[in-house]
Protein backbone atom coordinates (compact mmCIF):
# COMPACT_ATOMS: atom_id res chain seq x y z
CA UNK A 1 0.00 0.00 0.00
CA UNK A 2 1.18 3.54 -0.91
CA UNK A 3 0.08 6.38 0.20
CA UNK A 4 1.01 9.46 -0.87
CA UNK A 5 -0.20 13.55 -0.12
CA UNK A 6 1.30 16.92 -1.14
CA UNK A 7 -0.44 19.71 1.10
CA UNK A 8 0.14 23.00 2.68
CA UNK A 9 -1.55 20.98 6.08
CA UNK A 10 0.99 19.52 9.17
CA UNK A 11 0.86 16.37 10.31
CA UNK A 12 0.58 14.15 13.16
CA UNK A 13 3.20 11.26 13.38
CA UNK A 14 1.28 8.77 15.67
CA UNK A 15 -1.90 8.56 13.31
CA UNK A 16 0.29 8.33 9.92
CA UNK A 17 2.26 5.31 11.98
CA UNK A 18 -0.91 3.98 12.41
CA UNK A 19 -2.30 4.46 8.75
CA UNK A 20 1.03 2.05 8.00
CA UNK A 21 -0.07 -1.14 10.91
CA UNK A 22 -1.03 -4.63 9.59
CA UNK A 23 -0.74 -7.93 11.08
CA UNK A 24 1.83 -8.77 8.83
CA UNK A 25 4.53 -6.02 10.16
CA UNK A 26 7.20 -5.54 13.20
CA UNK A 27 8.97 -2.63 12.32
CA UNK A 28 8.56 1.17 11.01
CA UNK A 29 11.15 3.30 10.19
CA UNK A 30 9.81 6.82 9.54
CA UNK A 31 12.09 10.15 8.35
CA UNK A 32 10.67 14.13 9.83
CA UNK A 33 11.85 16.54 7.95
CA UNK A 34 12.05 19.93 10.07
CA UNK A 35 12.90 23.49 9.03
CA UNK A 36 16.03 24.66 10.53
CA UNK A 37 16.58 27.60 12.16
CA UNK A 38 19.79 28.61 10.48
CA UNK A 39 20.95 27.25 7.21
CA UNK A 40 24.42 27.96 6.26
CA UNK A 41 25.00 30.66 9.03
CA UNK A 42 22.35 32.69 7.64
CA UNK A 43 19.84 32.89 10.45
CA UNK A 44 15.99 31.54 8.17
CA UNK A 45 12.89 33.22 8.51
CA UNK A 46 10.84 31.09 6.26
CA UNK A 47 10.83 28.92 3.93
CA UNK A 48 8.58 28.65 1.17
CA UNK A 49 7.68 25.01 -0.92
CA UNK A 50 6.47 25.00 -4.22
CA UNK A 51 5.96 21.61 -6.57
CA UNK A 52 4.97 20.81 -10.12
CA UNK A 53 1.76 19.69 -9.15
CA UNK A 54 0.86 15.99 -11.16
CA UNK A 55 4.59 15.56 -11.91
CA UNK A 56 5.26 15.63 -8.04
CA UNK A 57 2.64 12.82 -7.08
CA UNK A 58 3.23 10.10 -9.80
CA UNK A 59 7.11 11.12 -8.89
CA UNK A 60 6.85 9.98 -5.49
CA UNK A 61 5.06 7.15 -6.46
CA UNK A 62 7.67 5.92 -8.53
CA UNK A 63 10.07 5.89 -5.72
CA UNK A 64 7.70 4.04 -3.57
CA UNK A 65 7.16 1.71 -6.06
CA UNK A 66 11.41 1.11 -6.43
CA UNK A 67 11.82 0.93 -2.61
CA UNK A 68 9.22 -1.59 -2.67
CA UNK A 69 10.26 -4.13 -5.32
CA UNK A 70 13.87 -3.46 -3.95
CA UNK A 71 12.84 -4.75 -0.28
CA UNK A 72 10.15 -6.45 1.55
CA UNK A 73 8.01 -3.46 2.42
CA UNK A 74 4.36 -3.69 3.72
CA UNK A 75 3.67 0.07 3.13
CA UNK A 76 4.94 3.49 2.80
CA UNK A 77 3.57 6.71 3.56
CA UNK A 78 4.76 10.17 1.96
CA UNK A 79 3.66 13.25 3.08
CA UNK A 80 5.13 16.60 1.68
CA UNK A 81 4.36 19.88 2.77
CA UNK A 82 4.04 22.79 0.35
CA UNK A 83 3.91 26.66 0.68
CA UNK A 84 5.17 28.86 3.53
CA UNK A 85 6.43 27.31 6.53
CA UNK A 86 8.65 28.53 9.41
CA UNK A 87 11.38 27.45 11.52
CA UNK A 88 10.79 23.56 13.48
CA UNK A 89 7.74 23.41 10.85
CA UNK A 90 7.69 19.86 9.41
CA UNK A 91 8.35 19.67 5.96
CA UNK A 92 8.48 16.02 4.67
CA UNK A 93 7.11 12.83 6.52
CA UNK A 94 8.09 9.38 4.86
CA UNK A 95 7.10 5.83 6.83
CA UNK A 96 7.96 2.12 5.90
CA UNK A 97 5.88 -0.92 7.68
CA UNK A 98 7.86 -4.19 6.76
CA UNK A 99 7.84 -7.42 9.15
CA UNK A 100 11.61 -6.80 9.44
CA UNK A 101 14.10 -3.52 10.29
CA UNK A 102 16.22 -3.89 7.74
CA UNK A 103 13.63 -3.30 4.85
CA UNK A 104 12.33 -0.37 7.08
CA UNK A 105 14.78 1.46 7.30
CA UNK A 106 16.62 0.77 3.75
CA UNK A 107 13.14 1.67 2.19
CA UNK A 108 12.84 4.90 4.33
CA UNK A 109 16.51 6.01 3.96
CA UNK A 110 16.39 4.99 0.13
CA UNK A 111 12.55 7.55 -0.38
CA UNK A 112 13.95 9.95 1.36
CA UNK A 113 17.18 10.16 -1.04
CA UNK A 114 15.67 9.81 -4.04
CA UNK A 115 13.37 12.15 -3.06
CA UNK A 116 15.65 15.04 -2.73
CA UNK A 117 17.27 14.63 -6.54
CA UNK A 118 13.93 13.07 -8.47
CA UNK A 119 11.16 14.72 -6.71
CA UNK A 120 9.80 18.12 -8.62
CA UNK A 121 9.97 20.33 -5.22
CA UNK A 122 11.64 23.99 -4.76
CA UNK A 123 12.71 25.67 -1.72
CA UNK A 124 13.04 29.52 -1.54
CA UNK A 125 14.79 31.07 1.65
CA UNK A 126 13.52 34.19 3.22
CA UNK A 127 16.56 35.84 5.74
CA UNK A 128 16.79 39.24 6.79
CA UNK A 129 19.04 39.35 3.19
CA UNK A 130 16.00 38.82 1.19
CA UNK A 131 14.71 35.99 -0.24
CA UNK A 132 16.02 33.58 -2.72
CA UNK A 133 15.63 30.05 -4.24
CA UNK A 134 17.90 26.91 -2.38
CA UNK A 135 20.92 25.40 -4.38
CA UNK A 136 20.40 21.65 -5.10
CA UNK A 137 23.15 19.86 -2.66
CA UNK A 138 25.80 17.94 -4.47
CA UNK A 139 25.50 15.76 -1.20
CA UNK A 140 22.01 14.61 -1.76
CA UNK A 141 22.91 13.98 -5.74
CA UNK A 142 25.91 11.64 -4.69
CA UNK A 143 23.37 9.79 -1.71
CA UNK A 144 21.49 8.74 -4.80
CA UNK A 145 24.26 7.98 -6.58
CA UNK A 146 25.48 6.24 -3.48
CA UNK A 147 22.02 3.72 -4.04
CA UNK A 148 22.29 3.42 -7.63
CA UNK A 149 26.38 1.86 -7.35
CA UNK A 150 25.43 -0.43 -4.62
CA UNK A 151 26.67 1.13 -1.93
CA UNK A 152 23.84 1.13 0.76
CA UNK B 1 2.47 23.10 -27.04
CA UNK B 2 1.80 23.88 -23.06
CA UNK B 3 4.83 24.77 -21.40
CA UNK B 4 5.12 25.34 -17.53
CA UNK B 5 8.02 27.22 -15.44
CA UNK B 6 9.24 26.98 -11.56
CA UNK B 7 11.04 28.60 -8.97
CA UNK B 8 13.35 31.21 -10.65
CA UNK B 9 12.71 29.91 -14.02
CA UNK B 10 9.20 30.95 -14.19
CA UNK B 11 10.52 34.50 -11.91
CA UNK B 12 12.77 36.02 -14.53
CA UNK B 13 10.09 34.68 -17.51
CA UNK B 14 7.59 36.68 -15.28
CA UNK B 15 4.74 34.04 -15.43
CA UNK B 16 4.08 30.12 -14.70
CA UNK B 17 2.65 28.85 -18.29
CA UNK B 18 2.00 29.84 -21.93
CA UNK B 19 1.26 28.07 -25.06
CA UNK B 20 3.40 28.44 -27.89
CA UNK B 21 3.74 27.14 -31.12
CA UNK B 22 7.09 26.49 -32.27
CA UNK B 23 8.34 26.32 -35.88
CA UNK B 24 8.95 23.17 -37.59
CA UNK B 25 13.33 23.56 -36.69
CA UNK B 26 12.27 23.04 -33.10
CA UNK B 27 12.72 19.44 -32.70
CA UNK B 28 14.25 18.76 -29.53
CA UNK B 29 14.38 20.29 -25.80
CA UNK B 30 17.47 21.90 -25.99
CA UNK B 31 16.06 23.53 -29.61
CA UNK B 32 13.13 24.39 -27.81
CA UNK B 33 14.67 26.27 -25.15
CA UNK B 34 16.92 28.26 -27.55
CA UNK B 35 13.92 29.18 -29.18
CA UNK B 36 12.17 30.35 -26.23
CA UNK B 37 14.50 32.22 -25.25
CA UNK B 38 14.59 34.93 -28.00
CA UNK B 39 10.58 35.39 -26.80
CA UNK B 40 11.62 37.90 -24.36
CA UNK B 41 14.72 39.69 -22.03
CA UNK B 42 13.32 37.18 -18.53
CA UNK B 43 12.95 34.25 -21.10
CA UNK B 44 16.67 35.31 -22.52
CA UNK B 45 17.51 35.16 -18.51
CA UNK B 46 15.76 32.25 -17.86
CA UNK B 47 17.52 30.43 -20.68
CA UNK B 48 21.01 32.01 -19.97
CA UNK B 49 22.22 28.95 -18.05
CA UNK B 50 20.84 25.59 -19.73
CA UNK B 51 23.33 24.16 -17.45
CA UNK B 52 20.97 24.89 -14.48
CA UNK B 53 17.72 24.25 -15.92
CA UNK B 54 16.03 20.70 -15.97
CA UNK B 55 13.03 19.52 -18.13
CA UNK B 56 10.10 17.38 -17.93
CA UNK B 57 8.23 16.07 -20.98
CA UNK B 58 5.01 14.90 -19.86
CA UNK B 59 5.91 15.00 -15.93
CA UNK B 60 9.06 13.12 -17.09
CA UNK B 61 12.62 14.33 -16.22
CA UNK B 62 14.69 14.14 -20.11
CA UNK B 63 17.26 14.96 -20.93
CA UNK B 64 18.28 18.18 -23.44
CA UNK B 65 18.61 16.15 -26.01
CA UNK B 66 14.94 14.24 -25.94
CA UNK B 67 11.92 15.26 -28.99
CA UNK B 68 9.32 17.57 -28.13
CA UNK B 69 6.02 17.49 -30.31
CA UNK B 70 3.01 19.84 -30.44
CA UNK B 71 0.90 17.68 -28.15
CA UNK B 72 3.19 17.97 -25.32
CA UNK B 73 3.42 19.09 -21.69
CA UNK B 74 6.79 20.57 -21.35
CA UNK B 75 8.38 21.99 -18.42
CA UNK B 76 11.08 24.00 -17.52
CA UNK B 77 12.90 24.48 -13.74
CA UNK B 78 15.72 24.39 -11.58
CA UNK B 79 17.51 21.34 -10.10
CA UNK B 80 14.85 20.30 -7.56
CA UNK B 81 15.72 20.92 -3.78
CA UNK B 82 12.42 19.34 -1.74
CA UNK B 83 12.36 16.95 1.08
CA UNK C 1 20.09 14.90 25.14
CA UNK C 2 19.57 11.20 25.60
CA UNK C 3 16.61 10.08 27.49
CA UNK C 4 15.39 6.36 28.02
CA UNK C 5 12.56 4.78 29.93
CA UNK C 6 11.78 0.78 30.29
CA UNK C 7 8.28 0.69 30.70
CA UNK C 8 5.12 -0.91 30.42
CA UNK C 9 2.22 1.68 29.56
CA UNK C 10 2.37 2.16 25.92
CA UNK C 11 3.69 5.46 24.12
CA UNK C 12 2.73 7.78 21.13
CA UNK C 13 5.44 8.72 18.89
CA UNK C 14 3.94 12.17 17.81
CA UNK C 15 5.17 13.49 21.41
CA UNK C 16 8.00 11.56 21.27
CA UNK C 17 9.21 13.38 18.17
CA UNK C 18 8.26 16.63 19.92
CA UNK C 19 10.96 15.88 22.51
CA UNK C 20 13.49 15.36 20.23
CA UNK C 21 12.96 18.45 18.42
CA UNK C 22 15.08 21.65 18.84
CA UNK C 23 16.15 24.32 16.90
CA UNK C 24 19.52 23.23 15.77
CA UNK C 25 17.91 20.15 14.30
CA UNK C 26 16.22 19.43 10.61
CA UNK C 27 15.60 15.38 10.43
CA UNK C 28 14.24 12.99 13.37
CA UNK C 29 14.50 9.19 12.32
CA UNK C 30 12.66 6.97 14.11
CA UNK C 31 12.05 3.08 14.59
CA UNK C 32 8.86 1.47 15.93
CA UNK C 33 9.32 -1.92 17.25
CA UNK C 34 5.87 -4.10 17.04
CA UNK C 35 4.63 -7.22 17.80
CA UNK C 36 4.00 -9.53 15.32
CA UNK C 37 0.84 -12.06 14.85
CA UNK C 38 3.34 -14.77 13.04
CA UNK C 39 6.82 -15.62 14.45
CA UNK C 40 8.05 -18.46 12.28
CA UNK C 41 4.75 -19.35 10.96
CA UNK C 42 3.41 -20.01 14.17
CA UNK C 43 0.46 -18.04 15.37
CA UNK C 44 1.50 -15.53 18.09
CA UNK C 45 -1.32 -15.17 21.14
CA UNK C 46 1.45 -12.79 23.39
CA UNK C 47 5.02 -12.02 24.09
CA UNK C 48 6.11 -11.38 27.59
CA UNK C 49 8.85 -9.46 27.94
CA UNK C 50 11.50 -9.12 30.95
CA UNK C 51 14.69 -7.05 31.67
CA UNK C 52 17.22 -6.87 34.31
CA UNK C 53 16.47 -3.51 36.19
CA UNK C 54 19.04 -0.94 36.41
CA UNK C 55 21.22 -2.80 34.07
CA UNK C 56 18.97 -2.57 31.23
CA UNK C 57 19.07 1.20 31.31
CA UNK C 58 23.01 1.44 31.68
CA UNK C 59 23.48 -0.74 28.76
CA UNK C 60 20.93 1.26 26.77
CA UNK C 61 22.37 4.57 27.37
CA UNK C 62 25.71 3.30 26.62
CA UNK C 63 24.31 2.31 23.07
CA UNK C 64 22.98 5.90 22.71
CA UNK C 65 26.20 7.68 23.83
CA UNK C 66 28.34 5.28 21.10
CA UNK C 67 25.71 6.67 18.11
CA UNK C 68 26.47 10.30 19.08
CA UNK C 69 29.83 10.22 19.70
CA UNK C 70 30.21 8.96 16.05
CA UNK C 71 27.24 11.12 14.56
CA UNK C 72 26.30 14.80 14.51
CA UNK C 73 23.52 13.17 16.89
CA UNK C 74 21.35 15.86 18.76
CA UNK C 75 18.99 13.94 21.48
CA UNK C 76 18.03 10.31 21.26
CA UNK C 77 15.07 8.92 22.36
CA UNK C 78 14.63 5.27 23.61
CA UNK C 79 11.49 3.31 25.13
CA UNK C 80 11.40 -0.08 25.81
CA UNK C 81 8.15 -1.65 26.63
CA UNK C 82 7.96 -4.85 29.27
CA UNK C 83 5.29 -6.68 30.76
CA UNK C 84 2.70 -8.74 28.58
CA UNK C 85 1.97 -7.39 25.00
CA UNK C 86 0.10 -8.81 22.19
CA UNK C 87 -0.02 -8.56 18.60
CA UNK C 88 0.22 -5.37 17.29
CA UNK C 89 1.49 -3.75 20.06
CA UNK C 90 4.29 -1.19 20.05
CA UNK C 91 7.73 -2.99 22.02
CA UNK C 92 10.41 -0.43 21.11
CA UNK C 93 11.08 3.13 20.13
CA UNK C 94 14.02 4.94 19.00
CA UNK C 95 14.17 8.27 17.67
CA UNK C 96 17.59 10.09 16.83
CA UNK C 97 17.41 13.86 16.07
CA UNK C 98 20.30 15.58 14.54
CA UNK C 99 21.23 18.56 11.84
CA UNK C 100 21.36 15.95 8.73
CA UNK C 101 19.32 13.21 7.53
CA UNK C 102 22.17 10.37 7.38
CA UNK C 103 23.06 10.67 11.11
CA UNK C 104 20.02 10.40 12.07
CA UNK C 105 18.85 7.24 10.01
CA UNK C 106 22.59 6.12 11.00
CA UNK C 107 22.24 6.70 14.48
CA UNK C 108 18.79 5.31 15.01
CA UNK C 109 19.44 2.00 12.89
CA UNK C 110 22.76 1.45 15.32
CA UNK C 111 20.74 1.98 18.14
CA UNK C 112 18.41 -0.66 17.26
CA UNK C 113 21.14 -3.26 15.80
CA UNK C 114 23.04 -2.87 19.37
CA UNK C 115 19.86 -3.10 21.45
CA UNK C 116 19.06 -6.60 19.69
CA UNK C 117 22.58 -7.91 20.84
CA UNK C 118 23.43 -5.52 23.94
CA UNK C 119 20.19 -4.87 25.81
CA UNK C 120 19.70 -7.18 28.58
CA UNK C 121 15.81 -8.04 27.73
CA UNK C 122 13.93 -11.40 27.48
CA UNK C 123 11.26 -12.21 25.21
CA UNK C 124 8.93 -15.46 25.83
CA UNK C 125 6.33 -16.36 23.36
CA UNK C 126 2.98 -17.62 24.07
CA UNK C 127 1.23 -19.87 21.17
CA UNK C 128 -1.11 -22.56 21.39
CA UNK C 129 1.53 -24.85 21.63
CA UNK C 130 2.72 -23.33 24.53
CA UNK C 131 4.86 -20.58 26.41
CA UNK C 132 8.70 -20.84 25.44
CA UNK C 133 11.70 -18.21 25.62
CA UNK C 134 12.55 -16.79 22.43
CA UNK C 135 16.08 -17.76 20.91
CA UNK C 136 18.97 -15.42 19.86
CA UNK C 137 18.84 -14.27 16.55
CA UNK C 138 21.55 -15.03 14.36
CA UNK C 139 20.88 -12.38 11.69
CA UNK C 140 21.09 -10.08 14.56
CA UNK C 141 24.04 -10.20 16.17
CA UNK C 142 25.28 -10.36 12.20
CA UNK C 143 24.12 -7.04 12.00
CA UNK C 144 26.39 -5.77 15.30
CA UNK C 145 28.97 -7.68 13.65
CA UNK C 146 28.31 -5.11 10.57
CA UNK C 147 28.81 -1.93 12.45
CA UNK C 148 31.93 -3.74 13.86
CA UNK C 149 33.53 -4.38 10.67
CA UNK C 150 32.88 -1.02 9.18
CA UNK C 151 30.11 -2.00 7.04
CA UNK C 152 27.08 0.28 6.94
CA UNK D 1 27.07 -12.68 46.70
CA UNK D 2 24.12 -11.84 45.23
CA UNK D 3 23.08 -13.33 42.26
CA UNK D 4 20.55 -12.82 39.75
CA UNK D 5 19.31 -14.90 37.24
CA UNK D 6 16.67 -14.16 34.19
CA UNK D 7 14.60 -15.74 31.61
CA UNK D 8 15.23 -19.22 31.35
CA UNK D 9 17.70 -19.53 33.83
CA UNK D 10 15.48 -18.43 36.68
CA UNK D 11 12.23 -20.80 35.65
CA UNK D 12 15.09 -24.14 36.22
CA UNK D 13 16.42 -22.56 38.92
CA UNK D 14 12.92 -21.71 40.88
CA UNK D 15 13.86 -18.36 41.85
CA UNK D 16 15.27 -14.31 40.19
CA UNK D 17 18.29 -13.99 43.27
CA UNK D 18 19.91 -15.70 45.63
CA UNK D 19 22.72 -14.71 47.87
CA UNK D 20 25.79 -17.14 48.15
CA UNK D 21 28.66 -17.78 50.09
CA UNK D 22 31.56 -19.23 47.73
CA UNK D 23 34.02 -21.32 48.75
CA UNK D 24 37.96 -19.98 48.26
CA UNK D 25 38.73 -21.92 45.38
CA UNK D 26 35.86 -19.98 43.00
CA UNK D 27 37.62 -17.28 41.51
CA UNK D 28 35.81 -16.78 37.97
CA UNK D 29 32.08 -16.79 36.31
CA UNK D 30 32.78 -20.30 34.67
CA UNK D 31 33.86 -21.74 38.40
CA UNK D 32 31.29 -19.69 40.14
CA UNK D 33 28.93 -21.77 37.50
CA UNK D 34 30.86 -24.68 38.26
CA UNK D 35 29.88 -24.42 41.47
CA UNK D 36 26.34 -23.41 41.37
CA UNK D 37 25.02 -25.85 39.23
CA UNK D 38 25.66 -28.51 42.15
CA UNK D 39 22.96 -26.82 44.60
CA UNK D 40 20.41 -28.06 43.14
CA UNK D 41 18.77 -30.43 39.80
CA UNK D 42 17.30 -27.06 38.86
CA UNK D 43 20.90 -25.46 38.87
CA UNK D 44 22.55 -28.54 37.15
CA UNK D 45 19.52 -28.16 34.13
CA UNK D 46 20.02 -24.14 34.20
CA UNK D 47 23.70 -24.52 33.82
CA UNK D 48 23.57 -27.62 31.70
CA UNK D 49 25.24 -25.77 28.67
CA UNK D 50 27.27 -23.05 29.92
CA UNK D 51 27.35 -21.55 26.06
CA UNK D 52 24.40 -21.13 26.21
CA UNK D 53 24.40 -18.82 29.12
CA UNK D 54 25.57 -15.12 29.64
CA UNK D 55 26.67 -13.57 32.47
CA UNK D 56 27.13 -9.87 33.64
CA UNK D 57 29.30 -8.48 37.10
CA UNK D 58 27.93 -5.77 38.33
CA UNK D 59 25.98 -4.94 35.50
CA UNK D 60 28.30 -5.46 32.86
CA UNK D 61 28.64 -8.46 30.58
CA UNK D 62 31.43 -10.13 30.66
CA UNK D 63 33.10 -13.37 29.71
CA UNK D 64 33.14 -16.74 31.77
CA UNK D 65 37.15 -16.16 32.44
CA UNK D 66 36.35 -12.88 34.28
CA UNK D 67 36.96 -12.95 38.33
CA UNK D 68 34.40 -12.90 40.69
CA UNK D 69 34.88 -11.12 44.17
CA UNK D 70 32.08 -11.30 47.15
CA UNK D 71 30.78 -7.54 46.80
CA UNK D 72 29.92 -8.27 43.17
CA UNK D 73 26.62 -7.94 41.89
CA UNK D 74 26.63 -10.82 39.75
CA UNK D 75 23.76 -12.13 36.56
CA UNK D 76 23.47 -15.57 34.75
CA UNK D 77 20.98 -14.78 31.79
CA UNK D 78 20.08 -16.69 28.08
CA UNK D 79 21.67 -14.34 25.00
CA UNK D 80 19.36 -11.36 25.14
CA UNK D 81 16.36 -10.98 22.78
CA UNK D 82 14.92 -7.44 23.46
CA UNK D 83 13.72 -5.07 20.57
Amino acid sequence: MIKINIQPEDFDVTSEIKSLRCRAIGAIATFSGIVRENSDSKSLISLTLEHYPGMSEKALDKIARQAMQEWPIESVRIIHRIGRLTPEDNIVFVGCASAHRHAAFDGCRFIMDFLKTDAPFWKAEETKQGTAWVSQRETDTSAKQGWLSGKK
Amino acid sequence: MRIYYFAWVRDHIGYSQEDIHCPETVKTISQLAAFLSQQSAGHAKAFDDLNAVRAAINQEFVNSDKSVKDTDEIAFFPPVTGG
